[in-house]
């Protein structure tokens, strides 16, 4: 017997390279890029205020094969639940299946605790489970390929979201514009409201992530484009203290710092602090809709903007999942429209009775157990 | 005097497989009346997917941990060894072997270099492997940003999935190497000299051992596993992934492992039979916390009390066997 | 005459600045049983590590075989044919007696160790000292004193070597014991290997060796043909002056006070029967073999290991002493045999390892300026001679080490004071300042019990003597008594007489 | 007679043995020289003063960790015990002010019971400190996560945040003065002293002979139990500084027991117990601190920071380890 995947992996695409920020990552894909710049003003498709139903540019796939009476058996392999945002998008996910529990009658998840090889190990332990559909959440792009290829031959739909794997085979890959998108509107923001040619640091959490690597070379591209300095790009491992430190001594070595930009929400807090602790001006910022950062925002008055991996898209792989089991079509890639948060609307998402870690862009207000669930 | 004093001293079986079997029927046990299937064939094979990967980093550890010293490099070097053999390979299956070659040939380089470091500029092996571990650490930050290279679809079919009814191929890739290294140590001079190192390096020495030879031996052949590992995750995944190792928490998990299988850490007592006992008892514990859906942090909780416990209750007989 | 096997010249060797040996020279001829005497410290076990390639010597020549060596380690020994029974057990526990014997050496076939050929040929060499029921299997932790010495002896002749040297070979021995290992170096030397032997026993010595090497404060003394030379002459070279007057004055009858401390029926896993009186001003000699249960008595008296059962008292009042921190609150102060093992802390300076147990019963931050001055004028007291108080005491000679264990327990001031071997490995000038030292303590009305292997020192200060044998005492002896009256009474041929 | 002579040993040797200051100072004289030369007004009091500052939460541990390594032991639990105490801070605070001194007096508690449960598994159950304080590791990270759900929940007031955050302002000639220095003073000051009282120094015996202390009346368990106890202490303390300092997150302590054991061994004190002074252990920590600094200003590629890390670990415990065993 043999698990093998049908086709061997492919390789990670390579782009071009070469600017003023440092060699181009090699996950720069010119197409992809273009492609996010330009949903990122396309209008969504699907019910108004749903955002987590819109799709973008939909190609519908016809899925009448997977056909079947309900209630089903929806399976789950999670890359981890190791950060905030996977954790409110996990609850947000749970929260949908109550939601739809007249229709599925058990959901299974497995946590793969961030470990690539766990995360293949669940897939083929799911598939002996009698799962009625499988919704995977990789870890690792290239990595996860061959088990979510085997998982396809087994003739179960498969419905793949946030990551994405190399290959077709799913029924659909669910998630927002992406990492391109999140680090244009930022950099085009943070090199759009500074003094020109001023120095900006890039802070970031760790390299070699590929959601977090769009969103950098995105931003490069956006900076070169600018005539930006970039005095530093520095890895903060997500942890506050650290960035703190960066930031003090990098306003040491240069003086000020006229914008800092951030491919990930999670520090931006202590970059402000940072700033707002040496007694020196808070510089455009960006951050991501965690509530910490809104609230800091709205009571200091920064010059901020907030682009989104919103965590509704956690709902739509069970409204998937659902429609493809009762044979409905449904987008194929599924893009979800990736808000950014601004001045004008940062009223409306920054709830003071949400969580300081809370992700206001969950789309969750509408479900089973809101707030509580989420506190 | 306990009853373990009445056996003859190369069947002191730890208890780990006691401790393996009791989890594993309750586990089966409560899985069954949970609804689900411990031993149903996909479980199975995840089961030992899961302790192939940790095995044979694990036996390499043992290595080092009889000798008295301690390998905390392996989670990078088991990245780097998915990258080397990954990026070589480039999907083509002419390049297989030097792919494989290469990886282990890196792999021991660095094993040398501990060695080294821990022998002949006598640094504490938990500082010196830190820090070739921080080195490495860099290098892969530097040059990587995500998984890089391909691994020859042969391999990835083999090696990475093929299995012979519920035992894929790296687990009887472990139990072999696993074999290598309990035959080295019951049956090379290496092995004999290296127990001594481990128990009293002062008697080695003075009985004509040389010391420094065996702990770096012990030290290459430790990465030369963590290689291995390297090259299994690789036909796993289909490529090189610079951080697999330390998302994997190897370095932790192989002597939490090692120990667990009734080595001590001081050295010189021990032997791969356990170690694999306590690798399948980590991964019977993730597969039966699979199944029932815990909690991926109630297991941490539940696994750091059993490391402990495990430990304890070795000491307890231990001191029982001593004198006051 | 033949080649000799073995020719050494001028070897000397310091340790951290300290001459151990100095010029010495020897010979050994092939089927030779060559003995090195001299007292403890004489440098005689440090010679044997320098020609086994334990330690390179400082200076001086290695002629073996008829070729000049320098060894590299005691690996280049064995193979040039060197084979030694070292005086320190050098065995792992948690092996086998046959993985023990051939440890560095293991017998292979095709490339692995050939398990099989490995205890067949234990069980014979075994077999050839006597030792033929033991199985070779057996892990070496389970084995007994004089089982393990077995096991060196083997591992020794494993080797088939062309010189063997025996470090104090039948010290843990008992004496049908001793008789098989006189018939196998017999049987050396019909083999024509060369022996190198080295014994406080000079009956063995006489009985063994042809000749006989003098070894004195690290020079060699003389060297002498063992039928021209009788043991009084050679005692005198070994300690260079008589030994009679040596040792101080006993205390007379009436100035030993009243009862100290009483053991009645004390016992433990080692310990049977043992009944005990210790008064006040009166040094007590503890005598017997090694493993007869002499550091187990001490051991017991300080609660390291308790005694189980009995009861002990100290000036009459019962005391439980549980652990030494509980002996130490009852007065009692312990000097242990294995000083570099528990006695010092290296790494530490002579003040720390000084005030070591004052600050574990007596912590505080008042009074420590008159804590560390009574410790400096103690250091005075006991001639401690060091390059300063704030020296590593690893630096220091085995008797200045001693000295600063013994002002670590005086600061205490003690009522009772067990001393284990008090001056092994401890030079002559060091040894008789501490002999000095016990008996002071004894005069000033402190109870003094010492254990001792050698006999001449436990006969010079002891004002009376208890033997132990198999864990009990096996008798009592007054002040006075002989060398052969201890032996007797240790071995066991004579009536056991009540303690 | 020649033989009996006792030749003290060369002044050089004893003054470089293993433990001593001089590689530590030496290393932090280059790395502030190299400073110096890239950013000379770090070298300003209020700059200075703030960098101290900010590294008092890893002096901390460092000085915590110090008793626990010359005691012959490692507690590898220090960083899990460092966010664990900030998440359950944010927790139980939950943003409201008056529970701050209670909550400040919980976590000086937890971190004294979590230093006793290690010392005692330790000691009393035979269990190598590693394996006790990596368990200990596991199940505090899991612990925390567990208990508050994977994200970390309420938040800290800011009173509590102050401690680590804010500052005497404008004190003559010196500037801002982190409410962190006092602390830093404090504890510097307390562990220094602790190091000499007769505790300390008993300290060291055990870590360099456990048995030699015992026989002499030490009790061991005990000592090293408060060894523990007292890096647990530490890590409450720093929990407290570096929750004030850069806030609530999962990432608080990540790697903060690997920093600080390498900053005690930097600091000249031996793995294995028996060597080594609180102060060198302190200074190591600075000096680590001030290479993250030094890699910062010399814009050394965020991801090679490891690399260079690591080769000056390596280069800094080798040179002092040649030097102590050439003897
Ligand atoms: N490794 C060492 N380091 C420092 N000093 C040492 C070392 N080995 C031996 N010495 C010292 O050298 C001297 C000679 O010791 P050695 O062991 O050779 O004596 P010995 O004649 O064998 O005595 P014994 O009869 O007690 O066995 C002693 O003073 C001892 O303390
Ligand atoms: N920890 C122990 N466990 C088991 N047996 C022991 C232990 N310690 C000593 N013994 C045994 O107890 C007996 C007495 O040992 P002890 O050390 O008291 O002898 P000794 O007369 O002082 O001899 P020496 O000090 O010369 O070796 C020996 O047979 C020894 O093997
Ligand atoms: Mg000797
Ligand atoms: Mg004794």
């Amino acid at each position: 017997a043999t698990d093998e995947p049908a086709t061997a992996p492919s390789a990670a695409a390579s782009g071009p390279a070469g600017s003023g920020t440092g060699e181009q990552s090699k996950f720069f894909v010119q197409a992809d890029y273009d492609r996010e710049l330009a949903l990122l003003d396309a209008t969504p498709a699907g019910p108004d205020g749903k955002p987590w139903e819109q799709a973008l540019q939909p190609t519908m796939v016809d899925t009448a094969k997977f056909k079947k009476a309900g209630p089903h058996k929806i399976c789950f392999s999670n890359a981890g639940l190791n950060n905030p945002w996977r954790q409110v998008g996990f609850k947000t996910m749970q929260a949908e299946v109550d939601a739809q529990r007249s229709r599925i009658e058990q959901f299974v998840h497995i946590d793969a605790e961030g470990k690539d090889q766990k995360q293949i190990a669940d897939i083929n332990d799911l598939l002996g489970k009698g799962c009625d559909a499988l919704i995977v959440s990789p870890n690792t792009t290239a990595t996860l390929t061959p088990a979510v290829e085997s998982a396809c031959k087994k003739g179960l739909p498969v419905i793949v979201f946030d990551r994405g794997v190399d290959t077709t085979c799913p029924v659909t890959f669910v998630n927002p514009i992406g990492g391109y998108g999140f680090g244009h509107v930022a950099a085009e923001f943070v090199s759009g409201n500074m003094k020109p040619g001023g120095k900006v640091l890039a802070l970031r959490i760790l390299p070699g992530v590929d959601v977090l690597e769009t969103r950098w070379s995105a931003a490069k591209v956006a900076f070169d484009k600018a005539g930006v300095n970039v005095v530093g790009v520095e890895f903060t491992d997500g942890d506050p203290a650290k960035t703190k430190k960066i930031v003090n001594d990098y306003l040491q070595r240069y003086g000020t710092i006229d914008g800092v930009w951030m491919d990930a929400g999670a520090v931006a807090v202590a970059a402000v602090e940072a700033f707002l602790d040496a007694g020196q001006p808070v510089p455009p910022i960006n951050g991501e809709d965690q509530l910490d950062f809104l609230k800091l925002w709205k009571d200091r008055k920064l010059t901020a903007i907030a682009p989104t991996y919103p965590t509704y898209q956690w709902r739509t792989p069970v409204i998937a999942a659902l429609k493809i089991l009762d044979g409905e079509q449904v987008p194929s890639p599924w893009k979800l429209p990736q808000p950014t948060i601004t001045q004008e609307n940062l009223a409306q998402y920054a709830d003071p009775d949400m969580p300081p870690l809370h992700y206001a862009m969950c789309g969750c207000t509408d479900l089973p157990g809101y707030p509580d669930r989420w506190k | 005097m306990s009853s373990a004093l009445s056996m003859p001293a190369r069947r002191a079986s730890p208890g780990v497989f006691v401790a393996l079997v009791l989890t594993l029927a309750i586990g089966w046990l409560v899985v069954a009346i949970d609804g689900g299937q411990l031993f149903s064939v996909p479980t199975t094979v995840s089961l030992l997917h899961v302790a192939a990967g940790l095995g044979l980093v694990a036996v390499g550890q043992t290595l080092v941990v009889i000798g008295g010293s301690l390998d905390l490099s392996v989670a990078y070097v088991i990245s780097l060894s998915t990258l080397v053999a990954a990026e070589t390979m480039g999907g083509d299956d002419a390049a297989l072997l030097p792919g494989i070659g290469l990886a282990l040939a890196v792999s021991a380089g660095i094993g040398l270099c501990n060695g080294l470091l821990v022998t002949k500029v006598k640094i504490n092996p938990f500082i010196a492997t830190v820090g070739v571990g921080l080195l490495l650490k860099g290098y892969l930050d530097n040059g990587y940003d995500g998984p890089a290279g391909r691994t020859a679809p042969a391999l990835v079919q083999t090696l990475g999935y093929q299995r012979i009814g519920p035992v894929p191929l790296s687990f009887l890739l472990l139990l072999g190497v696993a074999g290598a290294a309990w035959f080295a140590l019951a049956r090379t001079r290496f092995g004999h000299h290296l127990i001594a190192v481990g128990g009293d390096p002062e008697v080695a020495r003075l009985s004509g051992v040389r010391n420094s030879r065996v702990l770096v031996t012990a030290h290459v052949l430790c990465s030369l596993c963590a290689g291995l590992a390297g090259i299994y995750l690789a036909s796993r995944l289909g490529s090189g992934a610079p951080r697999v190792g330390t998302e994997g928490l190897y370095d932790l998990e192989s002597i939490a492992a090692v120990v667990l299988g009734g080595t001590a850490l001081a050295g010189g007592i021990g032997g791969v039979a356990g170690t694999v006992g306590g690798v399948l008892l980590l991964a019977g514990i993730d597969a039966i916390f699979n199944q029932l859906e815990v909690d991926a942090f109630f297991k941490q909780v539940i696994r750091g009390v059993i490391i402990i416990a495990a430990v304890a209750v070795y000491a307890q007989r231990v001191r029982g066997r001593a004198a006051p | 005459m033949s080649d000799p096997l073995l020719a050494l010249q001028g070897i000397g060797k310091s340790f951290l600045g300290v001459r151990v040996l100095g010029g010495v020279d020897l010979e050994v001829r092939p089927g030779e049983v060559h003995a090195v005497v001299g007292e403890n410290g004489a440098g005689k076990s440090t010679l044997m590590k320098i020609v086994s390639g334990v330690y390179p010597p400082d200076e001086g020549t290695i002629e073996f075989a008829g070729a000049q060596r320098h060894f590299s380690g005691p690996r280049d020994a064995q193979r040039a044919g060197i084979g030694i029974v070292h005086q320190e057990f050098n065995l792992l526990p948690q092996r086998t007696v046959a993985e023990n014997v051939f440890l560095g050496r293991e017998p292979r076939r095709r490339g692995l160790v050939d398990r099989r050929a490995m205890l067949g040929r234990a069980a014979e060499l075994l077999a050839s000292v006597g030792e033929g029921s033991l199985p070779p299997d057996t892990r070496v932790g389970r084995l007994g004193v004089a089982q393990q010495q077995v096991v060196e002896i083997v591992k020794a002749l494993a080797l088939d070597a062309r010189l063997i040297i025996m470090d104090e070979p039948t010290a843990a021995l008992a004496d049908h014991e001793v008789g098989q290992l006189r018939a196998l170096v017999r049987r050396l030397q019909q083999h024509h290997i060369g022996v190198l032997y080295v014994s406080h026993r000079l009956a063995e010595v006489f009985d063994l060796s042809s000749r006989i090497t003098v070894l004195k404060d690290g020079r060699r003394v003389t060297t002498v043909n063992t039928d021209e030379v009788t043991a009084d002459q050679l005692v005198r070279h070994m300690v260079g002056r008589e030994l009679s007057g040596y040792y101080a004055e006993r205390a007379k009858p009436d100035e030993r006070g009243p009862v100290r401390l009483a053991v009645r029926a004390g016992g433990n896993r080692i310990l049977r029967d043992i009944n005990l009186q210790l008064r006040a001003g009166e040094v007590l000699g503890v005598g017997g073999l090694r493993g007869a249960g002499r550091s187990a008595l001490a051991r017991s008296l300080f609660g390291v290991s308790p005694f189980t059962t009995g009861a002990v008292t100290i000036d009459g009042e019962p005391v439980r002493l549980r652990s030494p921190r509980a002996a130490m609150r009852a007065g009692i102060a312990y000097v242990t045999e294995d000083r570099k093992g528990e006695g010092i802390v290296a790494g530490l300076s002579v003040l720390d390892n000084a005030l070591l147990a004052s600050r574990a019963v007596r912590p505080g931050w008042a009074g420590r300026g008159a804590r560390a001055a009574r410790i400096r004028d103690l250091l005075a007291a006991v001639e401690l001679r060091a390059a300063g108080e704030d020296q590593d005491i690893r630096f220091l000679s085995g008797g200045n080490q001693q000295k600063v264990v013994l002002a670590r327990w005086l600061a205490l001031g003690p009522r009772v004071l067990l001393f284990d071997e008090p001056t092994r490995g401890i030079d002559v000038g060091s040894k008789s300042a501490i002999h000095d030292l016990v008996r002071r303590l004894a005069r000033a009305g402190a109870a003094v019990l010492v254990v001792s292997s050698e006999l001449p020192e436990l006969l010079g200060l002891s004002d009376r003597l208890i033997v132990m044998r198999d864990g009990r005492i096996a008798g009592e002896l007054p002040a006075g008594s002989s060398e052969e009256d201890v032996v007797a009474l240790a071995v066991g041929t004579t009536r056991e007489s009540v303690g | 007679m020649e033989i009996a002579e006792r030749r003290p040993l060369p002044l050089r040797l004893r003054r470089f043995r293993a433990g001593s200051l001089v590689p530590i100072v030496m290393l932090l004289a280059v790395l502030l020289v190299l400073i110096a030369v890239r950013q000379p007004n770090f070298l300003a009091p209020p700059s200075l003063l703030s960098f101290l500052g900010r590294s008092t939460p890893i002096i901390l541990l460092a000085a915590g960790q110090y008793f626990v390594i010359v005691s012959g032991e490692f507690d590898l639990s220090v960083g899990s015990l460092v966010t664990a105490q900030v998440v359950v801070a944010a927790r139980l605070i939950d943003s409201e002010p008056s529970r701050t001194w209670p909550v400040v007096a919980l976590l000086l508690t937890f971190g004294i019971l979590v230093g006793l449960i290690n010392g005692l598994v330790t000691t009393r159950l035979r269990v190598p400190s590693f394996i006790t304080t990596l368990g200990m590791f596991l199940i505090l990270v899991g612990a925390v996560y567990l208990w508050s759900d994977g994200a970390p929940k309420g938040g800290l007031s800011e009173e509590f945040r102050r401690f680590g955050r804010r500052a005497f302002e404008d004190v003559p000639g010196l500037g801002r003065v982190q409410y962190a220095l006092l602390v830093l003073l404090a504890v510097a000051t307390a562990a220094v002293l602790l190091s000499r009282s007769d505790f300390g120094r008993t300290l060291v015996a055990v870590g360099g002979n456990p048995r030699t202390a015992e026989l002499s009346g030490v009790r061991v368990w005990r000592a090293k139990t408060i060894a523990f106890v007292l890096s647990g202490l530490a890590a409450a303390l720093a929990a407290i500084l570096l929750g004030g300092y850069s806030g609530v997150s999962f990432q608080a302590g990540a790697g903060l027991e690997f920093a600080a054991i390498t900053a005690v061994v930097l600091g000249g004190v031996a793995l294995g117990g028996g060597r080594g002074s609180v102060f060198g252990a302190m200074l190591g920590a600075l000096t680590l601190e001030m290479l993250f600094a030094l890699l910062n200003f010399y814009g050394v590629s965020g991801a090679l920071k490891s690399t260079v890390q690591g080769a000056i670990i390596l280069l800094a415990v080798a040179v002092s380890s040649v030097r102590s065993t050439s003897r």
